[in-house]
């Protein structure tokens, strides 16, 4: 069994569909030949011909519209954009009718497509390159996002994402692309779209992330476990539909949560989360829930890229405030 | 200075205002009784949409848009694909969808804000009308993708207002069906107006079918208030696309001689002596004119037409008002394949604190 | 002083700036010789010129694009994107341009532009013409939301935004366009942008909300102090930059908070509010809070929009739900 | 069927490729000394292209993207227009930034990571570069429409690439420019490459100034390897704006004969011979070689050109190697005029937690 990253693990699965399922086709910029500027369909075109994995001109509008109209027909259109920065251009399609095609049709017609574009930070690429944009697809009703976190998940939830009869937005983190390989097995297994993943079991705090994050979360877990603070790591993978039963049990049992994302803080995705929390699990909450976000700013350029993104001083810092409240 | 490239528009039009063969017909309208349905297919789009502006009214239908004048598009249109065909229409197309097969009812239904309209029979694989200018010229080339993906020999026929050509999706799409020489045509009903913008705020070129230059696509103008000329220009246009031979812009010249739907009041801007002189050019007189002539019609022809077409309407109608709201839950029903988990709470609550469902009024 | 409504508050704010500051201009949709669909900009082109009022062409691309080009040269313009759902094709200018145009260039450059649009349903309008983006635009660095709920704000929180020389999103509920009247002086004296307003005093619990839902909201308050349940209600009107003082001052004394909006739950604004609590509001909360949303459903067409709407009933029902708590 | 209209495409050259003369030149390029600017301006940006890749390479810059092959246009646009016009350029147009006042350091600052750099002296009101394929042109737009509304003689002037004719974008701009004769210019800069997309993916259209025709103006097509073509064409068509009639767009055909950018790696699809073939028409050889013809250039000039266009570029470097980062707090300068107070505490966190800030590699 093979050791992979994360960007070999999202063209093993979309390989591994394109081979079961005809009915795949993918289209996007410079992911032919060139097998994308990150690599993720490297080989794709050369293995499944042209006519199924697509070099389109620069218009994200128009590659998302199209993949609709392909959807509608039946096939399974899986678009990439090449940066999240220039997913914008393809919001009023996703907005507008992939996601409430089979609605407005009553299950008449359906949008079985997904969206598939690098996320965040962290690889000092230039202006535009470092978005995280999951709470504007996270609000919008009748769709899927996911934002896997290691290559062994990004591999099974892109399989599921695949396969699900609705519109999925998948967002890689490019930080991740890279930055570490995993077993994973080419089975061709789809993880659940409807769950939380429990990276690490602990009674003291419970840590909500998801994507690059994750790594520092666990980071910090590690280091707050040399000082005896045993931290529950919960990687939330899918943000929509939320499976907030495994955040709530866990901070029944911790009755503290720092959630930490990457995303600018206002009206990111952990705001749901916390919301959530103020909620339903208000009684478990023993100290305040803490939010370890990106700034309200920009993303800076390269240089102070590193000075944006949550880092482990900050998460341990927010753990250390909920254990010395109350 | 070299020239290195060089492009044409042409205009196609068989019958004068007047309802006179300018030139020899085409083939399929040689014998005018084969004109009879197309003829009888507009008449029935009029008498509709008056009848939907008077239950909008009196508040028994929402906010409609009526397809006066411009009969004579969808009618050419329809008439010249196959079922197999997907028309990916917007919200002036129900003269289109109506020869598709989509029933008065479903037509009703929608309007009435109810979206068991969208979920027509007939053309089951035919888009909901686009309510958001330019999107479905989008949908019509990836839709025209599958076909040519699977090898089918199907045809994906969009239709777009004049106002609507000046969005960036119409050019995006246009561009990309060129260069997939995608079995689809985009029609553009140019009935001059776009609410209260008059044709000459959208664009500064001189016509709206050169717009097909710029991705490289053949572009046509047609009378649009000639149903002959319409459907000879179509039909040449779906052959070709379905033969491999890609995508053709036409611009169908018209006049919206009504108001943009029952929410505006065309008064405020336009001349009403200007639309009087449109009536001269409008489709269903300019036909009947020629089907008199040609002895293929008469008035007791017309007298049966009317009358008949008014009764299948009025049945229509009644069916529509009778039509139960929809239930509360309906807002659940297919939003996903399967409503996810974490929505079964949400779903309760509405149904616990849902209003009684008001009448057609709303 | 005249009694006018919403609406009528929107033209009024906008001849007044335009009288006094000849670099504001307006472009959108039949915004000139008809006026706007609502109506909002009647008589401001005969009266300012075809050249300040501008009647463009379809294109919500280019129409927010090219005001950022005016912007930056010194111009004010007011976009009107003629109904919320097609606002889609101008975000992309927005978020990746409007918004950081003074950040990106360090303030060489600034786009002092307001993008105007009606929202939300209860009008029996077409489809995609109900929408409550505001979370999409408050989760974006570099902006302002605001979302009046009377005609006097309407009036003095427009005003301001036109002042600000920063892009504001300015979103103006359909339903409230003529659903009341309010006697408002035509004085020119614009509202500070970074308050929310308490409508009513009370110490049972406190009600958030904005834009058209604060009409259900204050009936809501009204039939509960018939049963002497005293709410505080605040209107938050400005959303970001968000002024949580304000709303943690009430909970602290309420002990108790239901957030009210129109928008789907999921990710909407009231996670972001409900948040702040969890965070900074918890030791206040004697009892969970509570959010009276849109569910995270495409709003529907008319026929059952009021099933989708949060009422009445649903928020009174919600505040005995904090009352009965603990 | 009758022709409604018709249009062609023009093209222009002056230089051909060997560098003779292939028609009368233009008034200003009469005198072979005052085409020595232009010269120095191309051979000063290809230094600096390699000056700049060399530096990415041994880990001192961010991505960058040459202009190595396409010198003559961004020398011939920023040559052809004045101080108070607007230059809306996109990523690759530091050719053009130079002779508008950019510095060297500025320029490094903004690739090295440092919005700093967008903050340039000389043209202050230029745009910075635009990243998002596309959008500039419709911000080109709005600018051209201030000056027209202020009555002022200005120009904007806006650049972009082959594949970026394929966005929506440019289409609705170019349309609303048309409709509003806005005095801008809109420039192409036909590489003939996208990343690994070849022109001929972009579109079916056999010339992209044909595009214009959609909108309705002019579109026109020139060698963008002869500087005195581009100078020549984008004059007129920035005079033609200026004296108030209305936008052009000019396509400028060249070669990317280097990389998309350091991220790149065009070997991957592209045959090196096609490149090397191209390198027969670059621009700098063919106007040094009619230089040189016309005695008005010659060895001793080059190496003093050489040598002086080095020590300045490498002061340069030394001086943006010699910048400090940006400190922490800057990412909260200029997000609004005014930082709104529910800002400070994050400003305050930021402060607290910023990891030391990473040397110019990050
Ligand atoms: C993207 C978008 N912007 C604005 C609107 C509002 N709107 C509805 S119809 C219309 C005019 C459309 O004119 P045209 O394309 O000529 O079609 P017509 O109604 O004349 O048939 C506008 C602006 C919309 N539906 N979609
Ligand atoms: C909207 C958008 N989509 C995708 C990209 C990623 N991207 C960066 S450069 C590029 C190719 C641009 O080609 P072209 O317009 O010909 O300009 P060139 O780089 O060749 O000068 C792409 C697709 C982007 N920057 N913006
Ligand atoms: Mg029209
Ligand atoms: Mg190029």
């Amino acid at each position: 069994m093979a050791e992979i990253n994360l960007v070999e693990a999202v063209n093993r699965a979309l390989a591994y569909e394109m081979a079961h399922d005809q009915s795949v086709v993918l289209l996007g910029e410079d992911i032919g030949v060139n097998g994308g500027v990150f690599r993720a369909t490297i080989g794709l075109q050369q293995r499944f011909g042209s006519e199924r994995v697509i070099d389109t001109p620069i218009a994200e509008t128009a590659i998302a519209g199209a993949a609709i109209g392909m959807a509608a027909m039946g096939l399974k259109p899986i678009v990439e954009i090449q940066f999240s920065g220039f997913i914008y251009p393809a919001i009023d399609h996703i907005i507008n009718h992939a996601s409430r095609l089979r609605h407005r049709t009553r299950g008449r017609l359906s949008c079985p497509m997904v969206l598939r574009s690098p996320c965040g930070a962290g690889i000092h690429a230039p202006e535009h390159h470092s978005e995280s944009p999951e709470a504007l697809f996270a609000h919008m009703p009748g769709l899927r996002v996911i934002v896997p976190s290691s290559p062994s998940r990004a591999y099974g939830l892109l399989l599921a994402a695949i396969r699900d009869p609705d519109p999925v937005i998948f967002l890689e983190p490019t930080r991740l692309y890279r930055l570490f390989k995993q077993e994973v097995m080419d089975n061709g297994e789809a993880l659940p779209l409807d769950v939380c993943f429990t990276l690490c079991e602990g009674n003291d705090v419970t840590l909500v992330s998801w994507g690059a994050m994750l790594h520092e979360t666990q980071a910090a877990a590690h280091g707050l476990a040399q000082q005896g603070i045993l931290a529950e790591v919960i990687d939330v993978a899918t943000l929509k539909p939320l499976d907030m039963k495994t955040i709530l049990d866990s901070v029944a049992k911790t009755g503290r949560c720092v959630i930490v994302h990457e995303a600018a803080r206002t009206a990111g995705y952990g705001a749901e989360i916390a919301a959530n929390l103020a909620e339903q699990g208000l009684y478990s909450l023993v100290a305040p829930v803490q939010r370890v976000t990106g700034y309200d700013v920009v993303v800076p350029l390269a240089k102070l890229e590193y000075q944006y993104m949550p880092n482990v001083d900050r998460i341990v810092s927010a753990v250390k405030t909920t254990l010395e409240a109350a | 200075m070299d020239v290195v490239a060089t492009f044409r528009v042409e205009y196609t039009q068989f019958l004068n205002p007047q309802g006179d063969a300018s030139k020899s017909l085409p083939e399929f309208a040689r014998d005018p009784e084969a004109l009879l349905p197309l003829y009888r297919a507009m008449v029935r789009t009029r008498l509709f949409d008056a009848k939907a502006i008077t239950l909008q009214r009196t508040g028994n239908l929402g906010t409609f848009a009526s397809s006066l004048g411009q009969e004579a598009i969808g009618v050419g249109v329809a008439s010249a694909i196959r079922e197999e065909d997907v028309l990916l229409p917007y919200y002036r197309d129900h003269a289109a969808q109506f020869l598709r097969g989509v029933t008065i009812v479903e037509c009703l239904l929608y309007w009435g804000g109810d979206e068991r309209g969208s979920d027509f029979s007939g053309p089951r694989r035919d888009f909901p009308n686009c309510v958001p200018i330019g999107n479905q010229v989008c949908h019509a080339v990836g839709v025209a993708y599958a076909f040519k993906l699977r090898r089918e020999a199907r045809v994906a026929v969009c239709i777009i207002g004049d106002g609507g050509t000046s969005k960036g999706d119409f050019y995006e799409a246009m561009n990309l069906a060129g260069v997939w020489r995608a079995p689809v045509v985009f029609v553009i009903n140019n009935n001059q107006w776009a609410i209260s913008a008059p044709r000459t705020i959208q664009t500064a070129a001189q016509t709206l079918a050169q717009k097909a230059i710029a991705a490289g696509i053949e572009g046509r103008q047609v009378d649009g208030n000639d149903v002959i000329a319409v459907r000879h220009v179509i039909q040449e246009a779906v052959e070709k696309a379905r033969t491999g031979d890609g995508p053709t812009l036409i611009e169908a010249i018209s006049y919206r001689l009504g108001d943009h739907t029952t929410a505006d009041d065309a008064t405020r801007y336009r001349d009403p002596d200007v639309v009087r002189q449109q009536w001269a050019l409008e489709p269903i007189a300019r036909l009947r004119n020629y089907l008199v002539r040609a002895n293929a019609w008469g008035k007791e022809q017309e007298d049966r037409l009317l009358l008949e077409s008014s009764e299948t309407i009025n049945q229509a109608v009644d069916a529509y008002l009778a039509t139960p709201a929809p239930v509360t839950e309906a807002m659940f029903d297919h939003l996903y394949a399967q409503l996810p988990d974490a929505m079964r709470e949400q779903r309760a609550t509405a149904l616990r604190f849902a209003p009684t469902i008001g009448e057609r009024d709303g």
